[in-house]
């Protein structure tokens, strides 16, 4: 039983990553402080015959110190992590020129429309897959998620993907894969009595692979439209 | 702490109080507290939905019966107006002012109660319903839930009156007749901004 | 002097207890007392059954497709041969979740010692509105069946989490749960009411019928957070209730204020609810940091280290309650800039925490520690809470919420600060106060032997869950092994199941503690704890109307070790200069002589 | 704030000129009807209607209720639940 994040094959991943050890640490100092401040508490002072408690109401340096301390490590954290949400997910962030990607999540399936060989959803080579997501490895990746019944949720461990599908809403994501490799979708957001099996393939190819792949596809959408 | 010295000196009995007024004005108080909250919920919704959808929201006067309802508007002020007056009148000992303006409150509280029930069933009749869009859906919960409110008011006004004809209230003792006179001006409050927000904008 | 007492309390003295008959007495009691108890059995009785619930998670996820144990038993729609179906599972997780938060934790805070502690605390005869009360609490019970019932009916219970989003709660044709759901929202706009008009009283109560010389900053801080408590109750049920009874409408008489059809907003749902949300899982930790303020300084024999810290922490931490909702929306789709907002505020509230903690440590530091079953209950939660409130600072944190966002990680957080938190500080309170609410001793020895095995297969059972979490394991799934990621950790799922079998027998050996207790324990003095505050100077069980003459306050709740006294603890109604020094009966004497001492 | 010596019964104000307050309110509501048909911009109208609104809400509040004549804290508890509910309102309407 190994208790550790899972491989992580995407840039914000890393920023993502970075972030959870460094908050790590801090807890970590934290709990150590407390945890054993309070066993010791409880051997140094425990019950003894004729001891007396002292008597003591508070004291106001002690209390503004840990006030203090706290707050700045909080004020540190919310600036920092605040600066990768925005790399991730302000609008200003998302790269031009993106490989933009449809999914649509639906009870208890992804269907997933790729752009095919000319990058633009809504063309006529546009194709279609369930359940089968496949994207090139080193290039930023839009994802454009809708759902068609309830809410579900687009979860890819190994990117640090996750990102709720809304009826009714069109919420864009973006992530760049820095690996190749064949991963998981997995539905993060209770969408009824089939979301435990709400899976699908992710397969990251290298670029050529990539290429290779989607004109064929493309050329076989094409085929069947004409 | 100043009472605290005072208290060891003089060993004073005083219950410690916290807002100088009556526990029934207090409760009443609190209470109206989670009503508002209540009404927010409904209202803040249905802000929040009107703005995602403003473009297909119908003009003031399209859908509902605005003179009607500006009617009914002044029908329960009306009522508010009677009720504080029987609050003055029992201020002043006054039995029958009492009596006379409590019956009235609960009279002129029914008539709002339906006409508001005559409103619906012409905007069913028109083929308006709860399930007529964001629109229908808002209007007729925010609606009845007061006209709701209003109704769970005539009845305990009712009781209220009863017990001013059997005396129960007093010169000296009349925090009923204040407290539920702080419930039905608090529901008069509401529908003033309904009105205004749900009919006229 | 009855004059006086009159005048004192708002209330006249109430007719003694044994004139009235049975019914009365016991089942439509207004006596706060006794409501306080009957909450105290029927949250207990709904804590059982949110364990049990929990079992039947625990099984699914450690041995998926295998049949339950005597699940034979159950209906071919719930669990053929005894295999259990993915829409029961989702109803085993929903209706735990509802039962812990709002039949089980809430009552047993909320419910029990804001009715049985407050009056008794403040030295009043009773609440302020007792008719109320009663109410509040006839209007729980039906609400907690009618939560029950909707397991037998067709269609099964709620299956949507017990955050029941919009849109899969309102569309049974998509859940296919309907009746279900409506008794689910039904219940608990009966429980939200119920517990308005509680809170009503709390409050009233509070303002109004302190004790003289009870001034605000005298108050205990069980009572503090009780009455902070009542606010967020009184602000956050109803909006709940409003959310509830749209998405009823939404169900039954097709509107659709959720439903992304028409312009509906399923996000609409989640604000609404977390607006609630939030503010109550704060009800459900305030009380339970009360209460352990009052048990640490009790068992430390020191007054609480900044008291008045204390209070303003309590009032930062409601506070923020009420605009962090957001943050457990960050991956909903809502507006990345007013994620940013609600992160800040989030983190804002481990300050506040951190002096109530820190403060916690400090008195028990150079106290003379006695570790009392409650003291050691309110050890085990400052240890526990803030490892829940620790893993709380990782999800506040929006980048690494992506990721540990409905995954176990957010599981493990809610048992470290429900369980950890809420419910450990509740096992103190009942250890503390159950001497003076039933008259009767619980054996010390047995108390240790419960708390040992509930704090170790507590985190045998739940610290797990962080790596399940990190590893990527989604809530709410009823079979881990469908995906890659998870599978691998199947051996972590047996651990953790296997020690929560553990832990609910340990549940069931508190239940023999208690009723064993109730019957044959010894019977207890007014003071067993050599405690300050109001409740202990008067007889144990109290009597109807609580005192014989109203005390009158003259000191802060925690005077334990005052260097004018040789026993080491003051009363908050007595006066050193008055009572001998020489040595009280530990037991504390009469509120009559008392009151007779500072004439 | 605990210590205050006032009576249980704080009744000692000058009775409002009820009449006066109804009439208000009956002319105010008036206004506010023609000031919804006027025709004027719409950013207008709602504001002015608004204002109507609070204005009237305001007369009920103070004089009905008489909250005017309560202790200061009483007014400070009836204004509280506003601060919750704005904040509501108005956060989730970031969301546009
Ligand atoms: C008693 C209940 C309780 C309490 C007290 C808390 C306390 C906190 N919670 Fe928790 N929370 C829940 C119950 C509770 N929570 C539940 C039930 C859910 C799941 C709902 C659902 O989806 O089903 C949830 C979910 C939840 C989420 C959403 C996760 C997600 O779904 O993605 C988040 C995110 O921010 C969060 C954060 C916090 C924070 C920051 C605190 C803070 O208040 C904690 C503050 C305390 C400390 C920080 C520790 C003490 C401080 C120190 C020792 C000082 C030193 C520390 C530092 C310098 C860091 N909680
Ligand atoms: C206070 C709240 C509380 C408590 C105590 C518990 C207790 C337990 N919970 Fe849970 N749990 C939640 C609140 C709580 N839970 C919530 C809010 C959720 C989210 C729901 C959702 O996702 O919608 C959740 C979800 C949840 C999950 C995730 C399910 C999923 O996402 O698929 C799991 C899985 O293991 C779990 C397990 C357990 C276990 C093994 C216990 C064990 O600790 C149980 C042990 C048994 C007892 C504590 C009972 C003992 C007491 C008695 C026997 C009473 C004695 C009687 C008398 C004295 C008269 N809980
Ligand atoms: Cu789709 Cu869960
Ligand atoms: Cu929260």
């Amino acid at each position: 039983m190994d208790w550790s994040l899972p491989l992580n094959a995407s840039t914000q991943g890393a920023m993502i990553d970075r972030l959870f050890w460094l908050i790590f640490a801090i807890t970590m100092a934290a709990l150590v402080i407390v945890e054993s401040g309070v066993l010791w508490f409880l051997w140094r002072y425990r019950r003894r015959e004729g001891r007396r408690a002292r008597y003591t109401h508070g004291n106001n340096v002690a209390e503004v110190v840990w006030t203090a301390v706290p707050a700045l490590v909080m004020i540190f954290l919310g600036i920092y992590s605040g600066r990768i949400w925005a790399q991730i997910r302000s609008p200003e962030s998302f790269p031009e020129d993106a490989l933009t990607i449809r999914v649509v999540a639906k009870q208890f399936e992804w269907n997933i429309t790729y752009p095919g060989s000319d990058r633009v959803l809504g063309s006529n080579d546009d194709f279609t897959i369930r359940n089968r997501f496949e994207i090139p490895v080193d290039e930023p990746v839009v994802v454009r998620l809708q759902s068609e019944d309830v809410i579900h949720s687009f979860f890819i461990p190994q990117l640090r993907v996750k990102q709720d599908a809304v009826p009714g809403m069109v919420i864009p994501i973006w992530f760049q894969a820095t690996e190749t490799g064949q991963f998981q979708i997995g539905c993060a957001e209770l969408c009824g009595l089939g979301h435990y099996r709400m899976r699908a393939r992710v397969k990251v190819h290298d670029q050529p692979s990539y290429r290779r792949w989607v004109t064929e596809r493309s050329a076989a959408a094409l085929g069947v439209t004409d | 702490m100043t009472s605290h010295a005072a208290t060891i000196e003089t060993g004073v009995r005083r219950p410690e109080r916290g807002l100088g007024v009556y526990d029934k004005k207090v409760g009443m108080w609190v209470f109206l507290c989670s009503e508002v909250m209540f009404f927010t919920g409904l209202i803040g919704s249905y802000i929040i939905l009107r703005f995602g959808a403003s473009s297909t929201w119908p003009m003031p006067g399209e859908v509902l019966n605005v003179p009607v309802t500006a009617v009914n508007t002044f029908i329960l002020i009306c009522s508010s107006m009677t009720m504080v007056k029987a609050f003055a009148a029992i201020e002043h000992g006054d039995q029958r002012g009492l009596r006379l303006f409590l019956l009235a409150t609960a009279v002129i509280g029914a008539l709002f109660v339906s006409v508001q029930v005559y409103e619906y069933r012409e905007l069913i009749h028109h083929g308006f319903l709860p399930s007529s869009g964001l629109y229908g859906a808002t209007f007729f919960t925010m609606t009845g839930f007061h006209g709701f409110h209003v109704t769970v008011g005539v009845i305990c006004m009712l009781w209220v009156t009863a017990r001013a004809f059997r005396g129960g209230y007093t010169l000296e003792d009349h925090q009923g007749v204040e407290v539920i006179g702080l419930y039905w001006h608090f529901v008069d409050l509401v529908w003033i901004i309904l009105f205004t927000i749900v009919y006229l904008i | 002097m009855a004059t006086i007492v009159a005048e004192a309390t708002g209330t006249p003295i109430l007719e003694e207890e044994h004139g009235r008959p049975f019914i009365r007495k016991y089942i439509f009691s207004t006596d706060h007392k006794t409501i306080g108890i009957q909450f105290l059995f029927m949250s207990l009785f709904f804590l059982l059954v949110g364990g049990l619930l929990a079992l039947l998670i625990r099984y699914q996820l450690a041995w998926p497709g295998r049949p339950i144990p005597l699940g034979q038993g159950l209906p071919e729609t719930v669990a053929p041969a005894g295999v259990m179906l993915p829409e029961f599972y989702n109803a085993l997780v929903t209706m735990h979740g509802t039962f812990m938060v709002f039949f089980a934790i809430m009552p047993l805070l909320v419910g029990v010692y804001a009715n049985y502690l407050i009056p008794l605390q403040i030295g009043a005869r009773d609440m302020a509105f007792p008719r109320l009360n009663m109410a509040s609490f006839w209007i729980s019970v039906p609400a907690g069946l009618i939560m029950l019932a909707s397991f037998m009916v067709e269609g099964g219970a709620a299956g949507a989490g017990w955050t029941s989003y919009a849109p899969l709660s309102a569309r049974p044709d998509l859940s296919g749960v309907s009746l279900g759901q409506q008794m689910w929202i039904v219940s608990l706009v009966l429980l939200g009411l119920g517990s308005i008009l509680g809170a009503v009283n709390y409050i009233t109560t509070v303002t109004n019928m302190r004790a003289p010389g009870m001034t605000w900053f005298r108050l205990p801080l069980s009572v503090w957070s009780l009455f902070i408590t009542a606010i967020l109750v009184l602000l956050a049920m109803p909006v709940l209730s409003a959310a509830a009874i749209m998405l009823l409408f939404d169900q039954t008489i097709g509107t659709n204020f959720f439903l992304a059809s028409q312009g509906g907003q399923p996000l609409l749902w989640q604000h609404l609810f977390w607006f609630f949300g939030h503010p109550e899982v704060y009800i459900l930790i305030l009380p339970a940091m009360g209460m352990v303020s009052e048990i640490i300084a009790n068992g430390s024999r020191k007054p609480i280290f900044g008291y008045r810290s204390m209070v303003f922490a309590i009032i930062a931490i409601a506070f923020l309650g009420f605009i962090v909702w957001g943050h457990h929306m960050f991956q909903s789709g809502m507006n990345p800039a007013l994620a940013m907002s609600f992160m800040i505020s989030t983190l804002v509230i481990a300050v506040p925490s951190a002096i109530k903690v820190f403060n916690w440590m400090a008195t028990m530091w150079e106290g003379n520690i006695h570790l009392h079953t409650p003291m050691l209950f309110a050890v085990g939660f400052v240890m526990l809470f803030v490892i829940g409130g620790l893993s709380g600072v990782y999800m506040a944190a929006t980048p690494v919420d992506i990721f540990i966002h409905d995954t176990y990680f957010i599981v493990a957080h809610i048992h470290y600060v429900l369980f950890g938190g809420s419910l450990f500080a509740i096992f103190g309170a009942i250890y503390y106060w159950f001497p003076k609410m039933f008259g009767r001793m619980i054996n010390p020895t047995v108390g240790k032997i419960h708390f040992a095995l509930t704090f170790v297969l507590f985190n045998v059972t739940f610290f797990p869950m962080h790596g399940l979490g990190m590893g990527g394991m989604m809530r709410r799934i009823y079979d881990p092994e469908q995906y890659e990621h998870i599978a691998g950790m199947q051996d972590t799922n047996v651990l953790v199941s296997l020690a929560a079998i553990g832990l609910f027998a340990t549940g069931l050996l508190f239940l023999v503690i208690f009723l064993y207790s109730l019957f044959r324990g010894k019977p207890a003095p007014a003071n067993p704890w050599n405690a300050t505050t109001l409740e202990w100077q008067t007889p144990s069980p109290p009597k109807h109307g609580n005192w014989k003459e109203i005390p009158v306050v003259y000191h802060g709740p925690y005077e334990y070790s005052h260097p004018a006294m040789d026993r080491d603890w003051l009363a908050q109604n007595e006066r050193p200069d008055v009572v001998s020094p020489a040595h009280q009966p530990a037991t504390g004497s009469t509120p009559l002589q008392k009151g007779g001492a500072s004439e | 704030m605990n210590e205050t010596e006032t009576p249980l019964e704080v009744g000692e104000h000058r009775a409002p000129r009820y009449m006066a307050i109804w009439g208000a309110l009956a002319v105010l509501t008036m206004i506010e009807v023609g000031v919804a048909f006027l025709g004027m911009p719409r950013s207008v109208t709602i504001l002015a209607l608004l204002g109507l609104a609070i204005w009237k809400a305001l007369l009920v509040a103070l004089y009905f209720m008489h909250l005017r004549f309560e202790p200061k804290l009483l007014r400070v508890v009836a204004a509280a639940p506003l601060i919750p509910a704005i904040i509501l309102v108005v956060l989730v309407l970031f969301e546009y």
